[in-house]
């Protein structure tokens, strides 16, 4: 929870127009799943922060993936911001904003980890797998080259199942369809990635009966709950009566997929 | 005009208004600063001149469905729809908490009648804490077709009176900029009994997603912050100087303290920081450092500056 | 709402206002494309909607002294003062120039009088060669203590009455977003007889420079103008479409073509691109083939998305 | 007169805070005293674009100073826009609207030029130094870094004296100082510097009897005479009648300094 300028230690293409930022960082620990609001530039244009998630941490003593003095971003460059970042050089700095939100919740004793990630969507699961030393990551990618990225996983011992719309690599299909077929009572379903994907997998696991917990993105504008720009609807009313919405920022950005009105997002 | 130059401490920093000195003339604007507590740990909420904490109405209030906001060329809509807590929680829940810190804490207050606005002014009253009230009158007066109080001058002027009836705080006007003539608002909110004005709250704008064919906001239009509203902002700060008698609080695209200066320079007591603390939670103090080192290097003090432009 | 879909040539840019058919929606704003000639080592002044003109006055106009303009976040502030040719010499010396081309020609005019209104719009009516006229109410009423015609709508509706009685040509009026309710200019023009609005001229905006204490332009206040004010200027555009009974132009920070689709969707049927020019000579032309592209792309035309937007 | 992407050749130090931008430039012609129009970069902040004088032309055959392929310019950061030009890499690309303006008019047969430049005023000289093959250079130095930019004269035929406020590098005060003393009734002076600084070469060229020209510089937004917004006061009425007005970027940036009012400036 610091606002500070990082050191750009390595800024480099990952898969086509996906890159790895990695920031100098004393002391890092990071929760998988929790974020950093990056500011691109000092410049005026643009103005707000953007979000990304943490990739991993490095360098860190006892081997610990949560520790490190590295921070590792993997972006993809979709519009203004993500572009003017990709084109920061190494020893320059960026100002980051974070570890921020909560990350996803630990696994219960019994539940086999089975992780989803759509696209970008992929970005928290790195840590996570490094942390529960074993799970199942079901990834779609959009094509080869992003598929690519599976690779990263490698030295985990985290099984990897790669699906494509295409085909191109791994099944053909949505990587619900992927889902459907590895669920089973016992699993507990982590998800990331576009709404669609997220809403597709909250139908799978509810189905089978286990719980799911998804990654959520909005704008946003402070990353740390006041802005209250990054509101999204909550479900469950009695609890929460007088209120109905959650800030992804600063009680996300990942949920219960019960707690959230699917309808209105 | 309310400004009293601290002569005999010798201090550059510290203004006055409707009778409360701060210790600097920078505030944090409604609704981007939450309650206070959020910034503690990113900066130290004792060197603000105050925190003017998020708008607060009688009821706990929910706000808009999303998307609630949306960036636009240096700057970005809201449509939060003044979310909040409530009054009563807030006393209960968040005040206590800021009362630790040596620093003033003025309520914003909103309501979508007449006896909200009272009845909200009368629960802060003789509240602990509280230095003052700022009215937010940009809401819409839901018993009058949604007419936003802050666009009429005789429904401003009765939000104020109402309010004034109700607490004996201190009471600071905060204005709509969506108005044809700024002037024509101070006069009436000053006649109606307002110790104060806060100028600008956000211009009303609009983005349009034009591969959806939709509005960005899920309101359609919402209230426009940031740098590109400061040069419209200080210009009414400049045309309220004019007329006004009672302090003025400038806000709108403050990010530095050279942009806190230039209301100052316009007329303004004192300013608030608002969209920028998004962008570094810790803005508003560099503003006031800022502003030390500028009255210090020039040899004046804040007071001796307001309203110093020479035309 | 005056906009003729052309079904019959297949075509999908054209639009038509006022009975005008333009080739594509895009125009020049006025005061940010010279008389035209100044960009054709630039840009192709044919392939543009129409080239709409520096505001002409009834006698050479000498303008404000310097400094006239300043650069502020993500748009710029101007007081030229209205500098012009006159109409006179706008007829013999610039006309004759764009007469060469296609495209069509929009007179801006102003004036400080009702009178001088007047008089521009007689000497302009069958002039070959102008299509229409814009008249800019944007300016200071000498006969009433500066008050802005543009801001009071008995004023404004004058103003349009007195221009309609000189000329045959088709009158655009172009609108102050200064207002508190641009609905109610759109109705007070409309019904005094204009053909069509622009909306909107610049915000009034205000730059000190805090090391002189000095306003940062000679007249302290002008013009604010780019992509910063886009979005007040949709906003306004999408409240006007609500009661306006004739064609909208939208004008104000359009750098590019999906900027000016945010103004087509909101309600315009053709739009204008200012400072942008100065940044890009070519920007105009640029955001009439952006445009271009995406109505390809959707498979509509221009005329099918003006206020297509779902809220 | 174009506006085109200029590939970076190269933009180095030149002194301290001050920097050589060399853009490729097919077929470039340009007069001493012209300037160009640089988008600094491609976001909207800064919106504007920024004037800067030719410092000079290069690898042009036949060794004609005002033709080549290159076009180099001389600038100091001084705010944000010459702050993010500073930071731009070779091979990267900025957009470039011009040559611009009218540079200094030819001298007459029996005039002997006398170029007055105070800091960044040196750069219209280079050029016109080269052009004219003798001349001299009266350079007012901001100290001793700046003081070395008279080095890039030592190629060309032009006498240069230079003097420091503090005498840190020749001589000691003013350089309108120096212009006294190197004045005659055959000068011609031709000035670029601080309004104050052309102020007192007006006077000076004045008292002597002979012509002066300066270039001034306003806050410009177009560049091409249209937005009028670099306007300054023409002296000469009853000749101008109705337009006492000139624009610095389309009739200018140099003007007889007869022409212009300069208690208004
Ligand atoms: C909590 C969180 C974590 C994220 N983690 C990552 C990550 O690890 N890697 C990564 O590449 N991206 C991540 N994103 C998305 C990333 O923030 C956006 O892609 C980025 O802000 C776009 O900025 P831009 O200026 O390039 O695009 P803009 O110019 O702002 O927008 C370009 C396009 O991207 C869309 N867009 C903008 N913001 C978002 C957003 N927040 N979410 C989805 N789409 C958006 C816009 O609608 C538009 O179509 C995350 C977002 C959130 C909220
Ligand atoms: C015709 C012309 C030719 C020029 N040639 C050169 C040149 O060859 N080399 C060079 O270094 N500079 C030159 N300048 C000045 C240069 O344009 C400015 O220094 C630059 O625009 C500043 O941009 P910025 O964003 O860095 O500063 P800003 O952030 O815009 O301003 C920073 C400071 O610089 C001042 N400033 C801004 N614009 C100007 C200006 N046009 N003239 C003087 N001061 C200004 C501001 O008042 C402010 O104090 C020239 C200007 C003109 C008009
Ligand atoms: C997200 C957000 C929420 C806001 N909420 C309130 C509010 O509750 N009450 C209020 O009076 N002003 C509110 N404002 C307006 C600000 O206090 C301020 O007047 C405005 O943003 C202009 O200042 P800025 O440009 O520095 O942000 C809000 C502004 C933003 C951006
Ligand atoms: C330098 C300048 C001069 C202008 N002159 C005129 C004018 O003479 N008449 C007029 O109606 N509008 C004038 N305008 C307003 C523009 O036509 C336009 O309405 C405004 O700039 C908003 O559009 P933009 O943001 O695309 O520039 C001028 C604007 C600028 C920047
Ligand atoms: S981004 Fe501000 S509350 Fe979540
Ligand atoms: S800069 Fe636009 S007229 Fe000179």
């Amino acid at each position: 929870m610091e606002s500070k300028d990082r050191k750009i230690l390595f800024n480099e293409v990952a898969a086509p127009g996906c890159f790895r930022l990695g920031l100098e960082w004393r002391s890092a620990e990071v929760t998988p799943g929790q974020f950093v609001m990056v500011r691109v530039s000092d410049g005026l244009d643009p103005l707000l922060r953007r979000p990304f998630g943490v990739y991993g941490v490095h360098g860190g003593r006892g081997k610990n993936p949560l520790k490190g003095n590295v921070v590792e971003l993997l972006y993809k460059v979709v519009g203004k911001g993500t572009r003017i970042l990709s084109a920061r050089e190494r020893n320059e700095s960026v100002n980051v904003l974070g570890p921020l939100g909560n990350g996803f919740p630990e696994a219960g004793k019994d539940e086999k980890v089975i992780m989803v990630g759509g696209g970008m969507g992929i970005v928290p699961f790195l840590m996570l797998a490094k942390k529960l030393g074993d799970g199942l990551l079901l990834y779609g990618a959009r094509g080869k080259s992003e598929a690519a990225l599976a690779k990263d996983f490698k030295g985990t011992a985290c099984r990897v199942k790669v699906s494509t719309v295409d085909g191109s690599v791994g099944a053909k299909g949505l990587v619900t369809e992927l889902l459907e077929r590895e669920i089973t009572k016992d699993s507990v379903v982590y998800a990331c990635g576009p709404v669609g994907m997220l809403k597709a997998a909250t139908k799978v696991a509810a189905a089978a009966g286990v719980r799911c917990h998804v990654s959520l993105e909005r704008s946003m504008a402070c990353g740390i709950g006041v802005c209250l720009g990054c509101a999204v609807r909550a479900k469950t009313h009695g609890e929460r009566e007088n209120r109905n919405y959650m800030m992804v920022c600063s009680e996300g950005p990942v949920f219960d997929s019960e707690d959230i009105d699917w309808e209105l997002l | 005009m309310g400004t009293t130059v601290e002569k005999n401490t010798g201090e550059r920093l510290p203004v006055e208004i409707a009778g409360i000195r701060f210790q600097n003339p920078v505030m944090t604007a409604s609704g981007t600063f939450g309650y206070g507590s959020e910034f503690a740990p990113y900066t130290d909420l004792n060197r603000l001149g105050a925190v003017v904490v998020k708008g607060l109405s009688l009821k706990p209030r929910q706000g808009n469905p999303g998307p609630r906001i949306v960036e636009t060329p240096c700057g970005m809509l809201n449509a939060i729809g003044l979310q909040n807590v409530g009054v009563e929680a807030f006393i209960k829940e968040k005040l206590p908490y800021l009362r630790k810190y040596s620093t003033r804490v003025i309520a914003n207050i909103f309501g979508e009648t007449m006896e909200d606005y009272s009845e909200v002014a009368r629960m802060l009253d003789g509240v602990e804490g509280v230095a003052a009230l700022e009215v937010n009158i940009s809401c819409p007066n839901v018993k009058k077709g949604g007419i936003v109080f802050g666009t009429d001058p005789f429904e401003a002027a009765k939000v104020v009176m109402a309010v004034k009836k109700s607490t004996r705080l201190p009471v600071i006007t905060k204005l709509s900029p969506n108005v044809t003539d700024i002037k024509v608002m101070v006069r009436a909110v000053e006649d109606a009994g307002s110790d104060a004005v806060s100028i600008i709250n956000t211009l009303t704008g609009m983005v349009v997603d034009v591969e959806k064919r939709r509005p960005a906001l899920a309101t359609v239009t919402g209230g426009l912050s940031g740098p590109a509203i400061r040069p419209v902002a200080v210009r009414m700060v400049w045309e309220a100087r004019k007329v006004a008698r009672t302090p003025i609080i400038g806000v709108g695209g403050i990010m530095e303290a050279k942009d806190a200066l230039e209301f100052i320079i316009a007329g303004a007591t004192a300013v608030q920081v608002g969209t920028a603390s998004f962008i570094d939670p810790n803005a508003a103090v560099k503003v006031a450092e800022g502003i030390a080192e500028y009255v210090e290097r020039h040899g004046t003090t804040v007071s001796k500056l307001v309203g110093s432009l020479e035309v």
